[in-house]
C-alpha cells in the first residue's frame, strides 16, 4: 500500500493550507464554470480572464479536500499567464500523468498519453503520488475540468 | 453471564473475539488488524452466510417453483423456507404471502412508489418524506412525482437532528403516503415510527418505513411499529449483496398491480393480456435472488442466535463510549451531528473534525487500517440543511468494540497533527 | 487436439470429465450421480465463480462508489472490473459505459420497456413482438400496453419452430421496437437476429435482443448481431443468482429517462428534484449486485477459456447425437419441438412422449437422476400455439455429454413401461 | 428419496387410465367451474348437477398430469351421492391428509387436522403418497378447489 507521503505532498499541503488565486471576478468581463464531484460533494467555481488568447488572470473559490483544493491553486498559478495553447499542452499533460488504466470508477476514460519533461509540468509534479489512490484523481482533475468548461462556454 | 438493557431484559453480552472469528476478512494473515467502522454502508459477512450459499450451490442448485426434480423442490423448499424466515424475523403477521425479495431496499422503495402511484395515487395527491431520508426514499417519489404529479411535503430536522413533528397534523392533511426512515443513516436519529403511523393512519395515509438502517441492529416488529410496509436490506445485516426485502399488509400488497412483468408473476399470459399471481410472487418477476435469500436466512438466524436485544445493548454500549472518547481526546474540535442522547441513536457517529474535509480524514484513518466513510451518504439534501458538502461516518455492527473506537481516536489524532 | 468447427474454425474439444470436476454439485458423495438437463432454466456453478464470490467477501467487501479506505477501493475496481470484462465478452463497444447490472434478464427488459416507454413510446405507437417470447419479453410490454396504450404485434411461428417472415414488412411498419429472443427456450430456435435488426433498423425501429439462452451458449457480438440492446441473466451462464444485464448503445441509453431512484443513479437530489448521474450508473440505483457481477466475470473467464466456438461444438455435437438417440429409441413415440436441424438450434429440446404428462415423465425421470423441466416453460401463448399444456424439456450446457443422454433415453423407456 | 411406488398406486394409475365420471353437462341445469393450475397448465372443469343439497351426478373434462387426473376422478367417485355436509366433511379430510408444514411454493395455507378413519377416505387414501411428493400436492387438489368454486358460485 502507497504511504500518505505518496499523497500529501509538502507543496500539496501547503496550496491546501494557502491557496493561491482564490477569490471571484465579476462577471462579465470574467468567463465563469463550477465544477463538481457528485460523489464526494466537492465543488469549485472557476473565474478566467483572457486577454486575446492569454489566461491574464484567474480566480477560484469552492469548498474540497485538500486534494482538489491544492490541485485547484497549483493549477491558477501554473495556467496564469500562459497562452490557451500552452494551456491546452499543460492539460493534456496533466491528464496524461493522471491516466490509470482503469480509475476506481472504471470509467475508461481514454487519454492520449503524451510525451513530456519533469520541466514542463513544474510544481504540479507534486499531484503524481495521486495516482496511487484512484478515488482520488477525481479530486486532482476537477478544477482542470472546470477551466476546459469555462473555454468551452466562451467558445459555443 | 447476563444483563438487563435498557428494557429490563436480560440479554447475554456479545463476546466480540468470538465473534470476529466467524468473520474470514477480520482473519486474513496480513498482519494489519482492520477497523471496520462502515458497516452502515455495508456489513461483513459471517462464515455460516458463505457456507448457507456455497452449500446451496454446490448440493440444491436449480431454479425454483417449476421443477418437478428432487433438486429443484428442494431449491424451492429453501428458497420459501428463507421467506418465511426473514418475514418472521421482522414479525410479519403472514410472513409466507407478505414478505417479498427484491434486489435491495431501494427497489423496495421503487416498487412502492410505481405500484402506489399506478394504483393509488392521482395528481395532487400528498406523500410525505423528512428532510433526512436517504436518496432511495427521495428519488423514487421524485420520480412519481415528475410523472404523475403528486405533490411532496417534508418533515424537517430540528437543531438536534430531531425530526420537527411541530406541524405534522398540517403537513398530513389530505396525505396518501407518509415514508420515513426508522434510523437515519447520517444523523442516526431513530424517528418515533409508531406515533408518525399513527398520526398518518387518523389522517387516512400509508405508512412506510424504510428499515434499512434499523432491522440490521434493533429488534423489529412491523405490527409494534405501525407500519404498513417496510423496506431493508440483506448486505447491511450480515446478508450478501443482490437481496433486498420488502414486507407489506397483506390486503394492501393484494391492492397493488405489479412492478415488473415476467416469468413467475403471472397465472396467465396470453397475446393480448396477462393474469397476475398470488402474494408474493405477483411481485417477483423473473428468477429470484435465491442464493442470496437463503444466506440473507442464515444472517437472520446468526443475528437471532446472538440475539436483536444483545445486539443494541451492545451497540449502546459502544456509543456512549466513542461519544466519551471522542469528546474528551478532541473537545471542541470534533463535532458530532445528531441526538446527543445515545438512546435516541443507531450505531452510526457522524461528524466534523476541525476543517479537514472528509475525504482527508477518511484517508489518513485508511493508513492505519480504520475504515470511515466520507461523502454525503446519498443524504444531499440533509447535507445541505447541515450546510456541508460531506462528513466523516463511523459505524458500528457486531464484530466492533472498544478497540475500535481506540483505533479510530488515535488515527484522528494523527490527522489533526498532519493538516494541524 | 483440435477440431474444425462449421465455420472452420479450429477449437479445442471439451473434455467433460474434467470439466465436471469443477462442478461441486457433480461431486456430492451420496452414490447417485446427478444427470442435469436443466441448464435452460439455470445452470450449475463451477468452484471458480463460488470461490471468486467467497475470497471477495473474504477479503475485499466494502460498499461501492463511496469509499476512500483501500478495501472500498478495491471492491470498486472488482466491481467495475467486473462489468467491464461482461461487457467486452458481448462485444460491447464501450464495456465500461454501456454494460449495466441489473438482477435478472427480466429486470433488463423491464427497464427498457419502461424507460422506452415513458422516454420515447406514444399512445399507439407499436412494439413489434414473437409468439415465441418468454414471458420476460411479453409481460413488461403487456404492462406498458396497459398503461400507455402502446400497440403489439406478434410475429407468428410456423409449423417447423421457425420464426414466419413472410408480413415482416407489414408488421414492422410504423413499429418503433423490435425485441426478439435469440434463441427459443421452449422450441430451441436461433432466430435470424441480424437480419430481423436490419428490417428493424429499416423502419426506423430499435432492436432489442433477449439473450438470455443465447449468450450462455453461443459466442456473442453485438455488433456483428446488428442490436441495439440485449438483456441476458447470470445464472443461465455459470454465473451466481441475483444479477442480470442489459447492454445498450451509449446513444440510446443517454437519451432514456432513468428506471429506478436512489443511491448512486444521481449527480444531485434536491426537495424538488434530481439530476441523473452519467452512465452506467445512471440505471443502476442502490447497492449493487456487487459479489454477483464478480461471480459472474469468474463464470465469464470460465467460459472464455473453454472457448465459445468450442462450447457451440460440443452442444452441436450432443444435440445430434440426442436426436438421433431419441428417434432411433422412440421412433414416433416421442416428438420433438423446434427445428430439425440441429444448425438451426441452440442446446434444447422440447418433447411430448406418448401422451404421458411431461409431470410424470419429470417424476419419473427423477428417480433415475435424470433432471429434466416440465411445464410451460414461461412461454405460454407458444404452448397455446402448439396446442398443449406442458412439455418436458432436457437441455445442455458444458458439463452434459452422451452419457446424460443415454440415462435419460434409459429413463423414458422405464416410463413408457409404467405409464404405457 | 420417496419411491415411485409411494406416489403411482395401482389405483391412482387405474383411474388415470380410466377416469370415471368423465364429460360435460349443459349449464344450467348443471353448475360448472374451471380450475387451473398456473405452474403447470393443468385444466380441468367441473359440472355439478345438484338436487336439494346433494350432488346428484358430476363430470370433468380437462387435461393434466396422472395425479391431478386420478384425483379427479376418486374425488368424482367420492362425492357423488353425497350430501354438501358430507361432502365438506371429505374436503376437510382430504385437505389435512394433503397438509404439510410448508408446501413447494411455501404457502402457508392453514389447514386444521382432522381426525378421520381411513374407512372414511375409501379410495381416495391412494393419494396418501403425495405428500412426500410436495411439488405434486397442487395437483392431488386442484379438482377439489375446483369442486369449492362450483358450490361457491352458487352461493353467490
Ligand atoms: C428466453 C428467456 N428470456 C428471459 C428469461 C428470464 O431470465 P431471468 O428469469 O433470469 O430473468 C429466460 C429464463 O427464464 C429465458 O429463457
Ligand atoms: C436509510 C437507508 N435507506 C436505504 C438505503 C439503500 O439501501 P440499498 O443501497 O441496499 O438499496 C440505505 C443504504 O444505503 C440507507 O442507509
Amino acid at each position: 500500500m502507497p504511504g500518505l507521503e505518496d499523497l500529501y505532498r509538502e507543496i500539496i499541503l501547503d496550496h491546501y493550507k494557502n491557496p493561491r488565486n482564490e477569490g471571484i471576478f465579476p462577471t462579465p468581463p470574467a468567463l465563469k464554470a463550477e465544477g463538481h464531484n457528485p460523489l464526494c460533494g466537492d465543488e469549485l467555481t472557476v473565474y478566467l480572464l483572457l486577454e486575446g488568447d492569454v489566461i491574464k488572470d484567474i480566480r477560484i473559490t469552492g469548498q474540497g479536500c485538500s486534494i482538489s483544493r491544492s490541485s485547484a491553486s497549483l493549477m491558477s498559478v501554473a495556467v496564469k499567464g500562459k497562452t490557451l495553447q500552452e494551456v491546452d499542452r499543460l492539460l493534456k499533460i496533466f491528464k496524461s500523468m493522471m491516466s490509470i488504466s482503469t480509475n476506481s470508477s472504471g470509467e475508461a476514460e481514454v487519454v492520449d498519453p503524451v510525451e513530456y519533461s519533469e520541466r514542463e509540468l513544474g510544481e504540479l509534479i507534486a499531484l503524481q503520488g495521486v495516482v496511487k489512490f484512484p478515488v482520488r484523481i477525481k479530486c486532482a482533475t476537477l478544477s482542470w475540468n472546470t477551466l476546459v468548461q469555462a473555454l468551452e462556454d466562451r467558445a459555443s | 453471564m447476563e444483563r438487563m438493557n435498557t428494557l429490563g431484559v436480560k440479554t447475554r453480552p456479545l463476546i466480540v473475539s468470538e465473534i470476529r472469528k466467524d468473520f474470514p476478512i477480520f482473519n486474513q494473515h496480513d498482519g494489519k488488524k482492520l477497523f471496520f467502522l462502515d458497516s452502515a454502508a455495508s456489513s461483513q459477512k459471517p462464515v455460516q452466510v458463505l457456507q448457507a450459499m456455497d452449500h446451496y450451490y454446490s448440493t440444491t442448485h436449480a431454479n425454483v417453483h417449476r421443477g418437478v426434480y428432487h433438486i429443484a423442490e428442494h431449491a424451492t423448499e429453501l428458497y420459501e423456507g428463507a421467506r418465511a424466515t426473514i418475514g418472521r424475523f421482522v414479525g410479519a403477521p403472514n410472513p409466507s404471502r407478505e414478505t417479498i425479495f427484491t434486489k435491495n431496499a431501494t427497489e423496495s422503495i421503487n416498487l412502492l412508489s410505481n405500484s402506489l402511484t399506478r394504483g393509488t395515487l392521482k395528481k395532487g395527491d400528498v406523500v410525505v418524506l423528512t428532510e433526512m431520508e436517504h436518496h432511495a426514499n427521495l428519488v423514487p417519489w421524485l420520480m412519481a412525482k415528475e410523472q404523475f404529479g403528486i405533490e411532496i411535503r417534508y418533515i424537517m430536522v430540528d437543531e438536534n437532528g430531531y425530526l420537527d413533528l411541530q406541524n405534522i397534523d398540517e403537513l398530513l392533511q389530505n396525505a396518501k403516503i407518509l415514508s420515513v426512515s426508522l434510523t437515519s443513516n447520517v444523523l442516526g436519529t431513530i424517528n418515533p415510527i409508531r406515533r408518525l403511523a399513527d398520526l398518518a393512519h387518523e389522517h387516512g395515509a400509508i405508512a412506510i418505513g424504510d428499515g434499512a438502517q434499523y432491522v440490521p441492529h434493533l429488534s423489529t416488529n412491523v405490527t409494534d411499529l405501525g407500519l404498513d410496509f417496510l423496506a431493508f436490506t440483506g448486505h447491511k445485516m450480515l446478508g450478501p449483496t443482490g437481496i433486498g426485502v420488502l414486507w407489506g399488509k397483506s390486503e394492501l400488497l393484494e391492492s397493488l398491480p405489479p412492478f415488473m412483468g415476467g416469468g413467475d408473476m403471472i397465472t396467465d399470459v396470453r397475446l393480448d393480456g396477462f393474469t397476475p399471481n398470488e402474494l408474493p410472487w405477483k411481485f417477483e418477476a423473473g428468477t429470484p435472488p435465491i442464493a442470496e435469500a437463503i444466506g440473507l436466512a442464515a444472517a437472520v438466524d446468526y443475528l437471532e442466535n446472538l440475539g436483536m436485544d444483545a445486539i443494541r445493548d451492545h451497540e449502546l454500549e459502544l456509543l456512549s463510549y466513542a461519544f466519551e472518547s471522542l469528546e474528551s481526546n478532541f473537545g471542541k474540535d470534533l463535532v458530532i451531528h445528531g441526538p446527543r442522547n445515545v438512546n435516541d441513536r443507531g450505531g452510526v457517529i457522524s461528524f466534523d473534525f476541525k476543517n479537514i474535509h472528509p475525504h482527508d480524514i477518511s484517508q489518513v484513518l485508511d493508513q492505519s487500517g480504520v475504515c470511515v466513510r466520507a461523502g454525503h451518504h446519498c443524504a444531499k439534501p440533509l447535507m445541505r440543511h447541515l450546510g456541508i458538502a460531506a462528513t466523516a461516518r463511523a459505524s458500528f455492527h457486531i464484530y466492533n468494540d472498544r478497540s475500535d473506537v481506540d483505533a479510530l481516536v488515535d488515527a484522528l489524532a494523527k490527522a489533526r497533527a498532519f493538516f494541524g
